[in-house]
């Protein structure tokens, strides 16, 4: 048992690193996201020539099948460099869900065109429903169904006609929905059974509403179907087969995004490290005080621990574990990155001084990064209360490790 | 200790509001709640046109002496001012800086012929000012300043070279206060001299600096050959330092309620967004808002407890330290309470003025003595701790 | 309006640091609380002697006439000291709850012993009950009833007979009860109404049980009553009255042991500069490292923000305020003391390194008077609940200042 | 990275719990669970016993290269030990010192005549160390040393005079290392030398210190004029910084993983209480009482990463600040779940139990190497920022 990385995975690490360095420099960050719609193109090109896009998916789907550890590793440098690209909606987030899903044409084809680059995907996973959550807690109830299927997700409704499906319906802050190729779209049938759609962006009758960016670097959009007609093979899933996919994803996709979150956090200490060591004030340079020296040696506390805990999360996953242990790994994951990198983010601006507030300064395009992802998939809290479900309210669960 | 307010207060509560409610309103409508002044739109010229409403309405200078155009009103009657000014939807005032911070000063450090020059525009709403302390380089070191200013043999006049930065309001603002060094060889808090400089001229030259929030309210001034007349030091040349730091005690007292009178509509918003969105049935964001809420009177108690006693050293540091973290944490909660929502669409008002609560409060801690510096004066001067 | 003190509080604030500071100094805290039963008499006598007894009493009842603030003002002062006298349960708790019930010849006369300082008081006031606040919580509904009334505290049961009452139950956990001549107690009858009785430390069925002494300055005792015989004068009031009294008195106690925690927090800080001043580590005085010149100044913040709450929170009770905003300011003083009390105890310790371990440095003391007093009337979540449902779930109270 | 156990570690964790199951009983069951070695009532002489069953077992020495007697065995299948014994209910180890830190540095840094010596005795559960570095007046700043070495001309044995404070279980031990000045005019790091000296002489005398968990577990030691053999320096006279600080460094690795699996039961305590009291159904708590479990997870993976790199100068210090704060943290938790009723009646053991790990936990932050101790070092080593 050991959770240091093997001589290839450093290998991944490292050529990442080179890589970034000089193909998403912040400068070029700035012109994506400053202006156009917040995606390098070029960059997405040149991830999807080195395979990145199928990085976890098996050889025969037409990736380099490798697991969620090296999916979590390249998510981290990434995240570092705060990438312009939908490499967390669509290789995370969509392709664990599509992986997940019981197999078929339909998925093989999708997971295809997505390992290769050639098309990006969104999926319109929701924010868990806090109300649902809450109220589990007040009744002390175990509650089996604690994680929000995928229904919750899904205001909208599916009809079923001659030429297959009408879907109509609204999906708020859909990650990237404004850059991909095919939407991923959880709706209701009249009988109240959940169904997965996949929707050609330029469906008629889909439209989107692109929302103020926060994180110019990694945008949403509200997702609106109006009476759009789909043929009966872009229904994906259904049922317990689709809740069970949806809340593997979900969980997937959380270790991914904290990997990202280290990434952030790693970032802002290295910026931090090099802005102290170069200002001086009161006669030395800042690094030298040792209120700077402490906040930063907690920002290594708060990013090492969190880069442990994304690396076991992962190595876990990559074990096909049980859904509840599984849980136990993303939610743990998710505190600790988002920890990190919130903290991380606040402490470089503030230890910036004034410049830490400037726009030309770079801490606030992390600052906001951070921000966002600590509500994506889900807020800390809401994780935090499906793992004490599993402590406090059902019988011990079997344990992680024999 | 007395915390109900008097019959006096009560009635001269009435008059704010009376007043409120008959003058900001026709043009000055588009002011009302406009609590941040850096906020996208902002219009600087009607903002001075409602200065000199207020100024006809004699509620400028309220704790000024008499003699020098003031009402002298009790800090009672002056703290009900403030809260009730913004309670009903007052702006931020653009005026601050010259009728909070240097008139004080003048009053107690100028010329009789200063007082006469300046005070009456700082009273009127017709002469703004702005602040030149910090240089680049040196931030929170206000005394590293590098500013040079020496006085012209032929004209007479103080001639400034240098640079300041963060200075707020630049911009629209007619003079500037500016700490330099007129003693060559002079280190640290020796040899400064604060002068007076009108900013329009062809010396001055001003950047602005575009902060997190996208807003401009700071810039960067810069002093090639600039000239004031010589009799414009305030204090004597070499004592300038001094002349500075009381200028900077000033920032605490009365006004500080306005401020949290700000900070309990910025509140309010958080609370109506939670109220609206559901978060309000999240057990941990309702103890957050609770928290807040109740933090924020404290912030007025510590006011009500501290204001009337100016030899306490540790009142503005303490006063500093806490309404800033405070507010940073409330920019905290304001988007956890937005949570997945965060990001507006087009039209939502509430949301966009959330998300500038949240960027403007990460320059809370940092500007006006970072929450560092706070620490190290507390600990130096109110705990006699080791330098 | 303003909260500075008038010269006769300064008077009464200075007489008190002198007479405690040679009347109960820390080493005959330690006599008085590790042997004996942590009640320094002859210094009860002294305070009584003073009149502090009677502080917020009015002349008629014995008392000096003066207001909750001056309470906390000697509240504060003892707690600074740990005074080892039931000042807390005795003076600002049963005489609060006895003054706020309908007056009666009953209550008159244990005011006036109380005055006096003849005769010690405790009150069986339970913790608020956590299930009843969390599922106000998620059902989201304003609660009217929120606050626990006298009845929460009573799983005591009364039965009317013709001696009078017959009393029988069990109050845990009730403070200075050892040490009470009279135990304040409320029951049920078997109607469900609750009353309270004034019961004498020595009437016959009635057994005490001491807690072990986390903090032995300030200790309690389980309580319990089998059968015991009272007259009928022993009830001092039922229904309605009962209840809004019992509320009342909650929310001054918590006042009065904020005021304390403010105490708490001072010597703990006081402690800190001299040890830190003295104590020479890497070849200079550790005051002068930076990390504990921050700390300090943080524990600084907390402590005068705490001080302001709790003087704000007392002058707004001596105005007979409704209510509704007597909780939010007995919840806003809590809150501050609490954190403060925490915190400075807790960085006490830290900041005297290895002393701060030992049994024979003070830091410990204050720790565990912290950590007791911050759970006595409800934990700060507690409070803060309440004034959620204020601010979230009612009507906008009319604001507390004009 | 691979977190599953391979089949050669899940047949030893399965002869772990066998050899456990066997020997954990008769006189010992008194020792199960028993997780703090200074808790009341301890009984070391039995605890001692429990040593020599465990070295019989061959259960010490797991990581010992096998010429000093040891099994050599890989890190995993440590890890597997040092967590099935926690599992099993096996009691605090009171040889630790000695095998864990003394050994390796023997091995490292002794002669061949003191590893013959001294390792056999470790190993089999006779002898027991304790560790001499902090002194009065110097607790965190080791390099402070003011405790003499001198070597006598006549005896040939080093003469000993000085005092040592924090010394863990020196009342149960036979020996201690001593870190001293053998130069007279040396200063900090330099001149100094790591003595190995027996505890029972005359020169050598303890008083137990109080703690404010009401136990004894370290002591004052006095030296005064006391004596071991000249031979006995590890590693060279002048040296012995370094040889310390290569011990110090030994305190992390697979042991640390032990130590993790007592969090785990005291979490479990706390556990059961909240299910048992209520607490369990309080939001706030509930999160707190996840986060806690979460943490500890991280601290085990967070070993499990850097156990196999000896080169990472960042993960000693990480790893204590961690794990100490996650406890203190667990001891503030664990009097919040209790609540109201965190006063025990007669008998109530696990509330005792629980207020034990609170008032101990507040020396995790504090000893070996403070929270400020260990956040200078991180800043100064691993981030090379300043001194």
């Amino acid at each position: 048992m050991d959770l240091a990385l093997s001589d290839e995975q450093q290998l991944i690490v490292d050529s990442a690193v080179a890589f970034l360095a000089s193909s998403s420099t912040l400068a070029k960050v700035r012109v994506a996201s400053e202006t156009g719609d917040g995606c390098d193109r070029a960059l997405w090109q040149e991830v999807a020539a080195m395979g990145w896009c199928g990085v976890h998916l098996p050889e025969d789907a037409g990736g380099l099948g490798l697991g969620l550890v090296e999916l979590a590793l390249l998510q981290e440098q990434l995240g570092r460099h705060l990438a312009c690209i939908p490499f967390f909606d669509s290789v995370a987030l969509a392709a664990s869900l599509l992986r997940s899903l019981p197999g078929s044409a339909q998925t093989a084809a999708l997971l295809g065109s997505l390992a290769s680059g050639e098309q990006m995907l969104a999926v319109a996973m929701a924010q868990p429903d806090a109300d649902l959550q809450w109220a589990a807690c007040a009744s002390a109830n175990a509650n089996a169904n604690a994680i929000p299927s995928a229904s919750a997700s899904a205001s909208a409704r599916a009809i079923a006609n001659g030429a297959g499906w009408l879907l109509s319906g609204y999906w708020p802050a859909v990650g990237s929905a404004h850059l991909a190729d095919v939407l991923l779209l959880p709706a209701h049938t009249a009988l109240g059974e959940c169904l997965l759609f996949a929707m050609p962006a330029d469906a008629q009758g889909l439209s989107l509403q692109p929302l103020q960016a926060v994180d110019a670097t990694r945008r949403s959009a509200n997702v609106r179907a109006t009476d759009v007609q789909l043929p009966a093979t872009a229904c994906l899933a259904r049922g317990p087969a689709l809740d069970q996919a949806w809340q593997r994803a979900r969980c997937l996709g959380a270790i991914a995004l904290a990997a990202e979150q280290v990434g952030v956090a790693q970032a802002c200490l290295d910026l931090t490290l090099a802005y102290t060591a170069q200002r001086v004030q009161f006669g030395k340079s800042i690094a030298g005080f040792q209120a700077v020296k402490h906040r930063c040696a907690q920002m290594l506390v708060a990013l090492e621990q969190a880069r442990s805990a994304v690396y076991g999360a992962a190595a876990v996953a990559d074990t096909e574990p049980a859904a509840a242990v599984l849980l136990l790994h993303a939610a743990q994951a998710r505190m600790e990155a988002t920890q990190a990198a919130l903290y991380c983010s606040r402490e470089a601006i503030q230890l910036h001084g004034g410049m830490g507030f400037t726009w030309e300064f770079d801490p606030h395009l992390f600052l906001r990064r951070a921000q966002l992802a600590s509500q994506r998939l889900g807020p800390v809290s809401w994780w935090c209360e499906q793992v004490a479900v599993q402590l406090l309210d059902e019988k011990p669960l079997a344990e992680a490790h024999p | 200790m007395n915390v109900q307010e008097t019959a006096a207060e009560q009635g001269f509560r009435a008059e704010v509001q009376a007043w409120m409610a008959e003058h900001l309103c026709g043009e000055f409508a588009a002011l009302r709640g406009a609590a941040g002044l850096g906020a996208p739109g902002y219009d600087a010229a009607l903002a001075k046109r409602w200065e000199q409403q207020l100024a006809v309405g004699r509620w400028t200078g309220l704790g000024w002496p008499q003699a020098h155009g003031g009402r002298d009103l009790p800090l009672g009657q002056q703290i009900v001012f403030h809260e009730e000014y913004v309670r009903c939807g007052g702006p931020g005032r653009l005026g601050h800086i010259g009728e909070t911070l240097l008139a004080p000063t003048l009053i107690a450090h100028g010329t009789p012929a200063q007082q006469q020059r300046f005070l009456p525009g700082i009273l009127a709403g017709t002469s703004y000012w702005a602040q030149g302390y910090s240089e680049p380089g040196a931030g929170s070191d206000l005394a590293a300043v590098r500013t040079r200013a020496r006085l012209d043999p032929d004209s007479g006049d103080w001639v400034i070279d240098g640079q300041k930065v963060w200075t707020s309001w630049a911009h629209e603002s007619d003079w500037i206060f500016v700490l330099a060094r007129c003693e060559p060889d002079s280190v640290r808090h020796k040899g400064l001299v604060l002068l007076l400089v009108p900013l329009r001229q062809c010396g001055v030259s001003l950047r602005p600096i575009k902060q997190i929030t996208g807003g401009s309210e700071f810039n960067e001034v810069f002093f090639d050959g600039a000239r004031t007349e010589g009799s414009l030091h305030l204090g004597a040349p070499g004592q300038g330092w001094a002349v500075a730091m009381y200028l900077l005690g000033c920032e605490r007292g009365a006004s500080t309620l306005g401020q949290q009178a700000h900070f309990r509509a910025e509140l309010d918003d958080v609370l109506d967004v939670a109220r609206a969105n559901g978060a309000a049935r999240d057990p941990l964001l309702r103890q957050r808002l609770a928290q807040a809420a109740l933090g924020l009177q404290t912030l007025r108690d510590h006011a009500l407890r501290v204001s009337g006693a100016p030899g306490d050293a540790r009142a503005a540091s303490i006063a500093k330290y806490a309404w800033s973290n405070w507010r940073r944490n409330l920019g905290e909660l304001a988007m956890d309470v937005l949570g997945g929502a965060c990001e507006a669409g087009p039209d939502d008002a509430v949301c966009e003025s959330l998300q500038q609560l949240w960027l403007s409060s990460r320059a809370d801690t940092i500007y006006a003595g970072t929450n560092e510096i706070q620490l190290n004066l507390m600990a130096e001067r109110a705990l006699g701790m080791p330098r």
